[in-house]
């Protein structure tokens, strides 16, 4: 990878990083509303992953879905307007946090029914073969979702119909308060694919290299083989489930001994050990990321709500 | 005009749409090899191929998630429930997933796709197989529901709804596949979202679809040896629902019945009177009535099944009742 | 009596049952360790441990399919779904297999279960999962549908919930946990199926439940001091409905506004409003209205939202307009 | 197994095969209507798994339900008056062919929703565990369920519940005109279970011995271990799908193939190869057979309908 690449991986990490401390603060002072879901911990998951689409390739993910929509290149002001309800939001302030997409970007958006966008995953991936392409869908979700029949349908669809998907279950170790082991048969994920004769991979999704290198090697096997690919990235939420988790199913140790492993700090420490970016190169990039979280902070407050006109726009196309 | 079935109407339907537009394909269980469990795309698979007409597994969830995403980057699926029964088993993509994606995502994409399911009892298929639960799908903003009553607005309507950028729920009926009608050949497009009379008349008005158009023609022969003239509305379409033509009827007749398959309590009926009253109150000679099928799951038996459902004599008496 | 929550009176109910009867026990998404997402049931997994208050994954169909087969070999499960958006996940379970089994088996069992769920917007949690969708369930024989509109009510009307051997679909909402009210200690049940006066009044009847309630209830407040005295019906119950209280209450004051929180077409009015006309036309002074949710999905931004919702003012107005 | 126990065993396949056909013919005289789907060809998969119950454990299974019923001890009155919708029938006329059962005789049912009954046998298997008995819950399905989200739900539910369930699939080839591998990502049924990190083991199902020896180890395994367990038995339909059935998805050669290895033949011969039974005693019991399908058919028919005052009954207990 040449610098800039993994520059800009850096700085996106980072503006995640921001863009939800701000978000969670702004949501504690009653400007967001509704459920929201921080990605914090987890930056190296859709960073690693998302570095290695190529734009055509289709990303669509569940409600915790911030991290995504930044690196898929929607703006910060675009998050943070939606954040608030501003009819600048990518959604016009009609989804929320829980609902972020963008068709130029090619990102398919969050969904809040567990476990509901992987059958349409599948159709995403399912339009493109009937058009003839060689795009791939890129499907996130978490390690809950692998529980619902939603996951099944759609797993066994797509390798039936060789339907390039790759399948990415981040395993954050919990579906809200339940462990993977009490709510999972298995506690590797991965181990999910053999029931399909899927391919599959798990990958610590705490270093973000090892997560982009795993997902270009299953992005080239979906792409040439015209086959689904289950990778399973292990990562944690540093933050509770939703605002406002009680978090009473976890110990503090554990949250302590994961947070000591902050994809951040490692990818900078690998930066710097590889010489990648010097320290002043990181903290201008950290810098650049405070002031676009600020500006959009200030771009969101300053837009405009929807208007009660639409209200009734966007139900019907007709 | 030819005389087709019901069947054949919409199958002539299917297959112009595909013919004119390559980004119109078939997925759904057994519609392929086997010609669809009611033979309706009989000859298809072999016609199109495997690619615009597909077979998929037993995965309802699968099916319609797997059509809303098509739908959502370009194609326009026709989505086959087997039956409306199984829509229950996917539930969530009928009226959570295909009629909210474009308005969450404050209209950046359009979901332009159909379900066809087929609903209806009378076949003793009992009670989980033989439902005709229209009424809770059209509770559901963002989508649009669609029943036909004859074979000519089955072509017509069906051809519609593909051509459609919205979503839509297309219900048959079981048992008027062999029903037949003058059909239009060719390019015939009936408009979603209007109501239609099918049968002058000025004593009475019936409102009513699909099954229940049926029914209601036969009580109307019957009536109109005893000399009194019923005016049949049909809806056609259950959202956007069309009451135009029902108030102006109503506002003639001053009497009417609605007749519907389902179950009376929350049903269609309800939805339709209600209106009726909301804006033609002072037109209302007599109570309206509702026939509807009685409120139990359908048994197997043929005798009690059919007492569960509504029958031409039910209607004929709603109709004396209303005129009294 | 104690001046309790609504969270607490449930709470109360679910815990009185759970101790007076053994085979009563709790399966749902984080009713353990997380202690209920609504708080509901904070301390019974310290209380009656793992085997009786039981987390699951999160796999609705598997949640509800467990409960219905416990209770078909004779235990008396309350399945939570945390929020009634996700019954549309499992929606065979609620509407076509518990209200069924007994049925179409010939009475060889019963199905002795409640499912609780939480439902109601206003909540900023966008389309998906701020519906009200209570109508569509109430569509089904064999289902018991029950929504209380205060503290009393769902404690009293739970524990017969828990104690009915058929299976009850039972509905609160998600903004009011706090509502305060007297709810009587220990034993106190409701019974199912019967609709209740809320507040007496003679000049306009408004028939209502759960949210309704609330809204309702404040809007006669208002009323009030305008000098029109307005009479609530709570139906407490949608199936079976129970509409003597509400044509009671219409014979004397011939004038009715219906009051819900979801959408508007094919809801909870619509066959209450059909109801009234059928039973008491002769009494109808003015056009019976409804009051309901705008049929848009409900959008995240706080403005949009709450102008969608049915609002006291939306009430008020709709007396003064039944009152013209 | 003693004598008498195999000997039961053949009766009970003959009669399936006689009471079906007998239904058969009845449905084409329109006697019987709704959907009927015959069992015939795969009489030794129940015939061998209900053998290998004690009568504690219970049984669930599809619509494809005849033969169940019969196994699990329903009369063959029952079955019949059930077909032609009669009060007599085990339910009420109210259930017909798809909808079988007997507490009585712990069978919970035939269902119409394809995989459906499979979280309801985890609740029966759930409703067991909670009153602290080792009875199994036995849930039969075909190859077609198994893609579908239930399946998944329930068998993740009752592993990590450890729940006593043994799953039993009827791998007849086709899920209606689908062909296995033409529906589900992996041929083999059986490994599904690997998912799931479940025991489960692959049966011929053409041979009732065979079936019952498997299903033998099975319960003991889910008994002792209270873990669930997945068996496939591969066997065949002769007839299609349900009455009806164009039968165009498969040849005619490949029918006569499987039909040439009858299950009734196959378990014939080996109680004459292991002189466990001579012909003549074979013999009679194909008339004891044959007699009670008479018997079954007289007593239906005679039997009177459901009175209308039936048709308000049963929805509510209270
Ligand atoms: C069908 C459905 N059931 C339940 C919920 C409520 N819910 C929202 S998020 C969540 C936990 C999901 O956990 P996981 O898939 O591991 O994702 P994570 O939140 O850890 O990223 C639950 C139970 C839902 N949104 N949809
Ligand atoms: C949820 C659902 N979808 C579709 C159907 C229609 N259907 C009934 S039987 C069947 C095929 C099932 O195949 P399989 O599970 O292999 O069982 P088999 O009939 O071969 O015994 C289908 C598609 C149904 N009853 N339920
Ligand atoms: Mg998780
Ligand atoms: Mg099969």
């Amino acid at each position: 990878m040449d610098k800039q690449k993994l520059l800009q991986m850096y700085y996106e990490m980072v503006l995640i990083r921001r863009v939800e401390e701000r978000g969670a603060e702004l949501y504690q002072a009653g400007k967001i509303g509704g459920f929201m879901h921080l990605y914090i911990g987890q930056e190296a998951v859709s960073t690693g992953l998302i570095a290695a689409r190529e734009p055509r390739d289709r990303v669509i993910t569940a409600y915790r879905d911030h991290g995504v929509a930044l690196n898929c290149g929607i703006s910060a002001n675009e998050v943070m307007a939606e954040l608030l309800g501003k009819i600048t939001g990518m959604s016009k302030g009609k989804g929320g946090s829980m609902h972020m997409a963008s068709v130029e970007k090619n990102m398919w958006g969050g969904h809040a029914i567990v476990g509901g966008h992987l059958p349409i995953a599948a159709g995403l991936a399912l339009g493109d073969q009937y058009a003839g392409n060689d795009n791939i869908t890129i499907c996130m979700f978490g390690d809950g979702a692998t529980n619902i029949g939603y996951f099944h349908e759609a797993l066994n669809l797509s390798k039936i119909w060789n339907l390039r998907v790759l399948w990415v279950c981040e395993n954050n170790q919990y579906g809200m308060g339940t462990a993977v082991e009490r709510a999972s048969a298995v506690d590797e994920i991965r181990q999910k694919a053999d029931g399909y004769g899927m391919k599959s991979d798990r990958v610590d999704g705490m270093d973000v290299i090892k997560v982009y290198e795993a997902a270009q090697k299953a992005i080239q096997y979906v792409r040439e083989t015209s086959q689904p690919y289950l990778l399973e990235a292990v990562t944690y939420r540093f933050r509770g489930h939703s605002m406002g988790d009680p978090e009473r199913y976890r110990q503090q140790d554990e949250v302590k001994k994961w947070q000591e492993n902050d994809p951040i700090g490692i990818f900078r420490a690998y930066l710097l050990k590889h010489q990648v970016a010097t320290e002043s190169e990181l903290n201008a990039l950290d810098d650049q990321a405070q002031a676009d979280t600020d500006k959009a902070v200030e771009f969101a407050e300053a837009s405009p709500e929807p208007g009660l006109e639409e209200l009734f726009k966007d139900i019907y196309v007709d | 005009m030819a005389r087709i079935t019901m069947r054949e109407a919409i199958s002539q339907a299917l297959m112009e749409e595909m013919d004119r537009d390559p980004a119109v394909f078939i997925l759904g269980e057994e519609v392929g090899v086997w010609g669809g469990t009611y033979a309706v795309t009989k000859g298809f698979y072999d016609k199109y191929g495997p690619q615009r007409v597909k077979d998929t597994p037993i995965a309802e969830n699968a099916i319609l998630g797997a059509a809303i995403g098509a739908a959502m980057v370009g194609q326009r699926p026709i989505a086959e429930l087997m039956t409306i029964n199984f829509a229950f088993s996917a539930m969530d993509y009928v009226v959570n997933q295909a009629p909210k994606l474009r308005y969450m995502f404050g209209g950046q994409f359009k979901v332009p796709m159909v379900i066809r399911a087929v609903g209806g009892g009378g076949r003793q298929l009992g009670a989980t197989h033989s439902q005709t639960p229209d009424a809770i799908f059209a509770h559901f903003p963002g989508l649009i529901v669609v029943s036909p009553g004859t074979p000519a607005d089955a072509k017509g309507l069906l051809k519609s709804a593909i051509r459609s950028d919205d979503p839509v729920l297309f219900i048959e009926h079981a048992t008027m596949y062999q029903v037949r009608g003058e059909v239009p050949e060719g390019e015939h497009l009936e408009p979603i979202g209007k109501s239609k009379i099918q049968r002058p008349g000025k004593d009475v008005t019936i409102v009513t679809y699909c099954k229940g158009l049926e029914l209601s023609m036969k009580a109307a022969d019957q009536l109109a040896k005893e000399g009194i003239e019923v005016e049949i509305v049909d809806l056609r379409t259950l959202r956007p629902l069309d009451m135009e033509p029902v108030l102006e009827s109503f506002k003639k007749t001053n009497r009417a019945v609605v007749v519907e398959e389902g179950w009376k309590s929350y049903g269609v009926g309800a939805e339709v009177v209600s209106r009726m009253y909301e804006e033609a109150f002072d037109y209302a000679d007599a109570p309206i009535l509702r026939v509807a099928q009685k409120e139990v799951p359908l048994p197997y038996n043929r005798t009690l099944e059919q007492a569960a459902l509504p029958q031409v004599p039910d209607i004929v008496a709603a109709v004396k009742e209303v005129l009294k």
